[in-house]
């Protein structure tokens, strides 16, 4: 049955055949990335400044060059990325934990806890996150729990809303009813009947959130909060190139990028967890 | 020969769930498919619109007035869909958008048919519903807000609007107590005469197969066990399956039998 | 054919084990009626039932008094000032014509909607106004099986995991007898078994089952912690034959053999009659007619009962 | 490129022709123009007001404006004269009553500039302006170089948002957070400017500043990005000016903790410092390496001849060796314990972090564990916090050509920039003996004095004096002249070619 | 219906004054406050007694309860205060750079559509073709990429090499050009594919396939049927954006000199200017409030089973 618009030619071709390809990909990413690392490392400190080797274009020595404190970008880079990725993921997964029962909850109780629930969240948004930062640091000093509070504190509210969307509507579907009377606790009914729904579109969210958290972990480190300098660290990299946009724009290329894969590589992760829950798994025509 | 289905096959990845199975329906036939639960019916009548869900794949042939319609473009299927064949579906909750009020589609499938005049359109409808029992009332409701048997008889009025060749009715009436049944069946036996429409009727009830239909196929596990005219069947099944079936139908207290009447005209 | 084969497949077809029905509810139930019971009460064939004949006497499994409901922005009342009740191991069959408020009812008794008034006593309690952690005790009493069994199923959620839905949250309370939880695969295949399904179906999603499977699938569940009282809204609607009377034997054998209570809401008069010992017809909201279903051809049945019967 | 170059020439032959305008383009932006309230300074910067006394750029001394002379015997009775041919932008002459008028409003609207000015009586007398202070107070005269003591018509309704000045611009419409349209006052006292109409707009991003230039929108561009400076220059005709300012980048040391207490060590962080370097790399040349807290150029800095004293790594050793710390394990210890330290910086100066940073990797190669710790509000964060050893700040040493201000407020113990928590007796009479004496020539002694002192002790470390960097289209814009003070920009001899 | 009414109201009222309290706390808690900047400690010799003395006269050093129940005070009159750094009524400053702010975020959104619209629904449609490995692609580029490096491309291409658009300040629409596309382009990544996800929900109703069956063109189908039911999670995170969006702005602000409320609250921030960041709270608060309550009733518009049902009691 060939159609041209809106299916595919062909069969569908199986999706875990891709994800394995991820899986391999990640690996040998994951291998190179590690043996480069410790073999940089032993060249380049990370933290060196050279001021008279700065801004060095590409060489055997420095294969991305150095950056405006004489420091081998990929060597940072590198290194930079265990920070960056650990603390974005830690601060998303975080936000999720707090958000998702939020929103859950929100939208399957109605009524009063709704209401409640929804003003605290507007109450939420209602701060900029300049001042969620500058309080936290200020009252907390600097750190990673600090760190991803502040992250939690902005992000969450989406997360919970969205959420509560989904389970308003499909909360009003026969067959969570039944659920309710097979006696399933609220709590059973939520997170067995109701998680697979929202889990495609949170999954799409989060794993494009990440690459702003990346972001605003930089940002958040120059009020105090995060990771100090020098530090290597994927937004600070792409921040501190940024007066370099003119005369060395591939600074901010590399972390750039750097950020894209990762982004690239948790969308692919949410796509293919999406599809999982995703049970008709196509399109009709 | 309006529809004639040759060795068709619908598959998945793993099974082959109906088996090559061969069909036809007649000019101004009502033609009964009966058969077990789970044997492929209603796939079988998806697949002649090019509606089986994306994970089934159909091969052979199923012959329209003619055409190959598993050859056809999504463009070409659309020009038949609604018009000249017309689908009532076993799921008869599926059959409306939720957000959208019954009086909507009726008003939609109406327009893109071709009805200029709203008012038309809105007369149109509200008899439609008046023949199947409802109350043109009804138009201004969700879905949701109506019962089982409305929503179903909803739907056939919506498929019959437009006197389409082919009316292919999955279990149409599982919803409707047998007064409204009765009625439905009568306004489906009445539209056939009046436009000479060929009817595929997917049912279990044999009452309905005796009273209305001319032919009938049984099916059983993806496969057609037996077809032939309603006499032929009903009184001398020569399939074990099909003998099985007919004795198995229930019948009501002290004489009626639901399937098999006295008489066999 | 012969007339005599089939007044004896007739005969055959009608296969109620224990038509056993507790006189004393039966005279309740009949308060409001012309009707006077003429049931044989054969004497009930399971241990169960019969022990706790005593106890059904005086206080029916599941008693409605005075319920209605209105939906917000309707003229008249879907369900109108209904009362009946059902005795243990009774079955009580409801017809009526489409829209007429049987599901209504049904969604009431099961605290899917709420009643405007009225009462609903579920063993002895009265559950109309209970709400939350209150009411999931007596979850396990009554289930239901919905009339659209595609709306009834989550769709992202597996067979097998929608069947075991009832059990683990309920199942550690109640006693099984019929089925036996050795391990989850293991009663999952009996759920499955019990409704004729293959075991195979237990790990497809509901889209990938025909309306009948659905339904039967949406039945096995009802039935799985054999509760006291199981709504059945339309049960057999999209069953071939075949599967219909293993069914409806199924749910007559388990009904005699554990004392379950049946609201048998069906169209079909064939299978309500031969369920059912007792039968209301329903008209716009009200309960218009109650008889035994022995009497099902009298001549004092109302005006649409004799409409259904010349129909079918 | 070139097409952008004879798209300017081209679009500014047409503009030429008809009329003369000049777009300039500034780094920070406001959303008042309070000349007595916003400490932007706009008004002035954009030639709408200006002050009684200015600084001469030239000497770096206080010099007369809309003033003709002052005078003052013992530092707290002052008698101004003011000019008889000053008239406001509305053509009201400017008299001394409208001057009294004037620094009241200042004195009320802000409290920074009655702290500053602690003026106690003001009488007008004709053009004469008699002036008492609180306290004898000889900085009077170059307090009055403050642009928020500007001298507006303060009859005009909307002073906020259209204040009326003496400047040889006046005001035509304000956007707050975005420009100013400016036209000519043909009244000017100073002869009217050649020009008609100026733009004064803001940006606070300095790749989006050079980039217009770049594109030509504007024509003048207060501090581009500097590393953009090298593309600039490649455009025909742009030209790029420097000057460095009264600023100073420093390292400032907290005398509260133990290891800084010692006058070795902190000769040693002084030594470790590459001045030179960060003064070529990270401002590319546009600012001169410091060694004490005054711009060489101003009369009261000191002529350090021991500009030999050692620095560099080796010093550095040489001088912890001294304080008694040897390297163990490649670690810098003391009685077994190692040299840590927690160097703060802050980001609303671009340069400090990087500073810092470098500062940071050269401890390091001597053993020494620094830890950068970034933080948002760097003076509230140093004056209640006591955890930090050192911290790079920023300052400015002689905003109106006077050493008392960064005297006072840096080493004084209760200045309110003291974050040195420095309480050295001997610096505290000289800074006291300064705010007595009236003489210039005695106060810059004084100033050179104290300036040694803190040298000598190092008790802050220097760094270098940012440069201000102008980028301007020279084919276009004559006259353009950057200054020091920054206070001043749009003037009446600005014109175009 | 009156009674209603008065419900919102009371409910705004109740929540105002709540967020109002803990903000007011909140940013008291912040370290630092506004006295070195009012007294320009940059340039001008203060002592730690005249620090201490101003400190005292603004009543920073009053028990928090008291400074709130003096804000209040003003507040129920209408008396937001003035700025501590300008000296000007901070409603007003507020109201001055919302025109442009709201400008900047309505093009953002406008960009948003055109660019969000038609890439999630085809990407959606046309799922696993090129197009959809194209759209994953500059999506996920857009929400990698930092808005000031999209912004400088932008002037650099747009402003610089070709086309000559303004690049900064607000001067009607071609200075709202630039902005707007960063801003928009910055915020579609998420949309394009949340609406995506969404539409592929949708696409698999069973109400899709009836309406196939009935002949409603795909096109038909995908706006009146499809695309309807796509739209909570959307407009639910569009929601939720568009107050963080406000805030957001800043960055492009700053680089576009676009005068808005964004720049004027991050400088407020940074100077402590309390009254000016009690006012843009509040703002925030009634913005969001009303927003989200809008898009909380949207669902009811789409999906009617929600509004007939909200009387209902829920358990
Ligand atoms: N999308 C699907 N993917 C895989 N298997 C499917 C899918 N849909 C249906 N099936 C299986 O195909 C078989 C035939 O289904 P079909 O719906 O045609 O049955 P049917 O004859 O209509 O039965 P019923 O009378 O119960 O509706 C069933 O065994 C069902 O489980
Ligand atoms: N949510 C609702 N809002 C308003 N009216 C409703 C709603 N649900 C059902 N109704 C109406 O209430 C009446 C009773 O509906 P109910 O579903 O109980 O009928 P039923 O007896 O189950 O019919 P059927 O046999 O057709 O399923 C019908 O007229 C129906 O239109
Ligand atoms: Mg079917
Ligand atoms: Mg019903
Ligand atoms: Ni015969």
């Amino acid at each position: 049955m060939k159609t041209i618009s809106l299916r595919s030619p062909a069969r569908p071709k199986s999706k875990k055949h891709s994800w394995q390809a991820i899986i391999a990909a990640l690996f040998i990413v994951l291998v190179a990335a590690a043996s480069l690392y410790t073999f940089m490392y032993l060249k380049h400190d990370p933290t060196l400044t050279d001021l008279r080797g700065r801004l060095q274009e590409g060489s055997t020595l420095h294969p991305l060059g150095t950056d405006h404190l004489g420091r081998d970008v990929l060597t940072r880079l590198l290194l930079g990325g265990i920070q960056t990725i650990g603390y974005s993921l830690l601060a998303l997964s975080t936000a999720l934990i707090i958000g998702i029962p939020f929103g859950l909850i929100a939208g399957y109780k109605r009524g009063w806890t709704d209401r409640i629930f929804m003003r605290i969240a507007d109450g939420f948004l209602a701060f900029p996150d300049t001042i969620v930062a500058i309080v936290l640091s200020g009252l907390l000093g600097a750190g990673i729990g600090n760190l991803v509070l502040a992250i939690v504190i902005v992000k969450w509210v989406s997360y919970a809303r969205l959420v509560r969307s989904t389970v308003l509507s499909e909360s009003q579907k026969d067959y969570i009813r039944i659920a309710r009377t097979n006696g399933l606790s609220d709590a059973r009914i939520m997170t067995k009947h109701l998680l697979p729904h929202i889990a495609g579109h949170v999954l799409v969210l989060a794993s494009l959130d990440l690459g702003k958290i990346i972001l605003l972990i930089s940002s958040l480190s120059y009020i105090g909060l995060g990771a100090q300098p020098p530090t290597p660290e994927w937004g600070a990299m792409l921040n501190d190139s940024r007066p370099y946009f003119q005369s060395r724009p591939e600074l901010m290329v590399y972390p750039g990028l750097a950020i894209v894969s990762i982004v690239l590589l948790a969308n692919m992760l949410g796509d293919y967890l999406r599809d999982r829950f995703d049970v008709k798994k196509e399109v009709q025509p | 020969m309006i529809l004639s289905i040759e060795e068709l096959s619908i598959a998945g990845r793993e099974r082959t769930i109906v088996d090559n199975v061969s069909l036809a329906v007649r000019e101004g036939e009502f033609m009964a498919l009966v058969g077990q639960s789970g044997s492929g019916k209603s796939l079988l009548s998806q697949a002649i619109g090019q509606l089986l869900p994306p994970n089934l794949h159909a091969a052979g042939r199923i012959l329209f007035e003619g055409s190959n319609l598993l050859e056809r473009k999504p463009k070409e299927m659309r020009a038949l869909r609604g018009s000249r064949i017309s689908y009532i579906f076993q799921d008869y909750q599926g059959a409306f958008t939720p957000f959208r009020s019954i009086g909507a589609h009726f008003n939609e499938y109406q327009k893109i048919h071709g009805e200029k005049s709203s008012t038309v359109r809105r007369n149109r409808a509200a008899e439609a519903l008046e023949s199947v029992g409802l109350d043109p009332i009804l138009l201004r409701r969700y879905p949701f807000q109506l019962s089982g048997g409305q929503l179903q008889r909803a739907s056939i009025a919506l498929s019959l609007l437009l006197s389409p060749r082919l009316l292919i009715a999955d279990e149409a009436t599982t919803a409707l107590d047998s007064v409204s049944a009765h009625r439905v069946l009568e306004l489906l036996a009445r539209k056939q005469k009046e436009t000479g429409c060929a009817i595929l009727f997917i049912t279990h009830d044999w009452r309905h197969v005796r009273r209305y239909a001319n032919r009938l196929s049984v099916m059983q596990e993806g496969r057609i066990v037996e077809s032939g005219g309603k006499h032929r069947i009903l009184d001398h099944p020569q399939h074990e399956y099909t003998r099985k079936l007919i004795e198995a139908a229930p019948i009501l207290g002290r004489s009626l039998r639901s399937g098999i009447e006295e008489e066999t005209r | 054919m012969k007339i005599s084969d089939r007044l004896k497949r007739m005969s055959g077809s009608i296969r109620l084990r224990t038509p056993d029905i507790a006189p004393a509810s039966v005279g309740r139930f009949l308060a409001n009626t012309a009707v006077t019971s003429s049931t044989s009460g054969t004497e009930s064939t399971s241990d169960a039932a019969a022990s706790s004949t005593a106890e059904t006497l005086d206080s029916p499994v599941l008693a409605v008094e005075r319920l209605s409901r209105t939906y917000a922005g309707a003229e008249r009342p879907a369900v109108d000032d209904v009362s009946f009740s059902i005795g243990r191991g009774e079955c009580l069959g409801l017809v009526g014509e489409s829209g007429c408020g049987k599901s209504t009812l049904a969604r009431c008794l099961l605290r899917i909607e709420d009643a405007d008034s009225g009462s609903i006593i579920l063993g002895g309690q009265d559950i109309a106004r209970l709400n939350g952690r209150k009411l999931r005790p007596h979850r396990r009493r009554i289930q239901i099986v919905f009339q659209n069994p595609t709306a009834a199923l989550n769709p992202k959620l597996k067979v097998s995991d929608s069947l075991i839905d009832p059990y683990e949250q309920l199942g550690q309370d109640a006693k099984l007898t019929h089925f036996a939880y050795t391990s989850r695969d293991a009663y999952i295949r009996q759920l499955l078994e019990a409704v004729e399904l293959p075991a195979e179906l237990a790990s497809r999603y509901p889209h990938e089952l025909s309306g009948g499977q659905r339904q039967r699938v949406t039945i096995a569940r009802a039935i799985s912690i054999e509760p006291d009282v199981v709504v059945l809204d339309e049960p057999t609607a999209s069953l071939d034959v075949i599967s219909q009377g293993a069914v409806l034997d199924l749910l007559t054998n388990l009904r005699t053999s554990l004392g379950l209570s049946y609201l048998f809401i069906s169209h079909d008069l064939a299978a309500v009659h031969r369920m059912s010992q007792r039968i209301m017809v329903m008209r716009e909201g009200e309960i218009v007619d109650r008889f035994d279903a022995g009497d099902l051809f009298a001549e004092e049945r109302h005006a649409y009962t004799k409409e259904l019967i010349s129909i079918f | 490129g070139s097409s952008s170059d004879t798209d300017n020439s081209a679009s500014n032959a047409a503009q030429a022709s008809t009329d003369k305008n000049v777009h300039f383009l500034y780094n920070f932006s406001t959303s008042s123009l309070d000349p007595h309230v916003d400490s932007s300074y706009v008004p002035l910067r954009a030639g709408i007001t200006e002050t009684l006394i200015r600084l001469d750029e030239e000497n770096l001394t206080v010099a007369p404006w809309l003033a003709e002379s002052w005078d003052s015997k013992d530092g707290q009775h002052w008698t101004i004269n003011l000019r008889d041919d000053v008239t406001f932008q509305n053509g009201k002459r400017m008299t001394g009553d409208s001057v009294k008028a004037s620094l009241e409003r200042a004195l009320k609207e802000s409290v920074a500039i009655r702290n500053a000015l602690k003026i106690d009586t003001i009488e007008a007398d004709g053009d004469k302006l008699e002036i008492t202070t609180t306290q004898p107070f000889p900085e009077f005269a170059s307090e009055l170089v403050n642009p928020n003591t500007a001298i507006i018509d303060v009859s005009e309704p909307d002073i906020v948002n259209k204040p009326v000045g003496t400047g040889p611009f006046k005001l035509n419409a304000f956007t707050p957070g975005s420009k100013l349209e400016l036209s000519r006052y043909d009244g000017y006292w100073d002869g009217a400017s050649p020009l008609d109409k100026v733009t004064f707009s803001f940006n606070e991003d300095a790749n989006a500043r050079s980039l217009a230039l770049k594109s030509g929108q504007v024509d003048i561009v207060y501090r581009p990005e500097v590393e953009s400076l090298e593309s600039l220059k490649t455009i025909d005709g742009m030209v790029v000016e420097s000057t460095s300012t009264f600023r100073v980048h420093q390292l400032t040391m907290n005398m509260e903790r133990e290891s800084i207490k010692d006058l070795n060590v902190r000769r040693a962080l002084d030594a470790l410092i590459d001045r030179q370097g960060i003064v070529d790399t990270i401002l590319l040349g546009y600012g001169e390496p410091a060694i004490g807290p005054f711009l060489p150029s101003l009369p009261f800095a000191p002529k350090y001849d021991n500009t030999a004293s050692e620095t560099g790594r080796e010093a550095a050793v040489k001088y912890l060796t001294e304080a008694g710390y040897t390297l163990e394990n490649g670690v810098m210890t003391k009685n077994g314990k190692p040299l840590k330290l927690t160097l703060l910086t802050y980001s609303a100066r671009a340069d400090l972090p990087l500073i810092a940073q470098v500062f940071q990797s050269d401890a390091k190669q001597i053993g020494i564990d620094v830890e950068i710790r970034q933080i948002d509000t760097p003076e509230e964060y140093m004056a209640s916090n006591r955890d930090w050893d050192i911290a790079t700040y920023s300052n400015l040493t002689a905003p109106r050509g006077d050493a008392g201000y960064y005297l006072n407020a840096t080493y004084h113990p209760t200045g309110a920039l003291n974050f040195s928590g420095s309480e050295d007796p001997e610096l505290t009479a000289i800074i006291d003996e300064l705010n007595l004496t009236v003489a210039p020539e005695k106060r810059a002694v004084l100033a050179e004095q104290a300036a040694n002192y803190v040298h000598d002790n190092v008790l802050n470390s220097f760094v270098l004096h940012p440069g201000t960097i102008v980028a301007y289209n020279g084919k276009k814009i004559k006259n353009w002249v950057t200054t020091r003070s920054e206070y001043y920009m749009i003037n009446n001899k600005l014109d175009v070619m | 219906m009156f009674r209603l009414v008065i419900r919102k109201f009371l409910e705004v009222f109740i929540f105002l004054l709540f967020i109002m309290f803990v903000s007011f706390l909140f940013i008291r808690l912040a370290p630092g406050d506004p006295v070195l900047t009012i007294l320009n400690v940059d340039e001008l010799s203060v002592s730690q007694e005249q620090v201490e003395a101003m400190r005292e006269e603004m009543g920073f050093n009053d028990p928090l309860l008291i400074q709130f129940g003096n804000w209040l005070l003003d507040f129920v009159q209408l008396d937001f205060g003035n700025s501590y750094s300008t000296g000007q009524p901070v409603m007003q400053m507020l109201m001055r750079a919302l025109p442009a702010t709201a400008e900047l975020t309505l093009g953002a959104l406008l960009v948003m559509l055109l660019v969000a619209l038609p890439l999630g629904s085809l990407s959606a449609v046309y799922r696993g073709s090129w197009i959809d490995t194209v759209s994953r692609m500059l999506s996920i580029v857009g929400a990698a990429v930092p808005s000031f490096w999209l912004g400088l491309i932008l002037i650099d291409l747009f402003g610089v090499r070709f086309g000559g658009l303004p690049t900064m300040g607000r001067d009607g629409f071609a200075s709202l050009i630039l902005p707007s596309l960063t801003l928009g382009l910055a915020i579609s990544s998420v949309y394009v594919r949340l609406l995506r996800s969404s539409l592929l929900d949708s696409l698999s109703q069973e109400f899709v396939r009836s309406a196939r069956a009935r002949g409603l063109s795909e096109g038909r189908i995908f706006l009146m049927h499809a695309f309807r039911h796509s739209l909570p999670p959307v407009i639910t995170v569009f929601g939720v954006s568009l107050g963080s969006l406000i805030g957001g702005v800043v960055v492009i602000e700053v680089l576009f000199a676009y005068p808005g409320i964004g720049k004027l609250v991050v400088d407020a921030i940074r100077q402590r200017d309390y009254p000016l960041i009690q006012g843009y709270i509040l703002i925030m608060a009634v913005v969001v409030f009303f927003v989200n309550t809008a898009v909380d009733l949207s669902y009811r518009y789409l999906n009617p089973e929600m509004k007939l049902k909200e009387k209902e009691a829920h358990r």
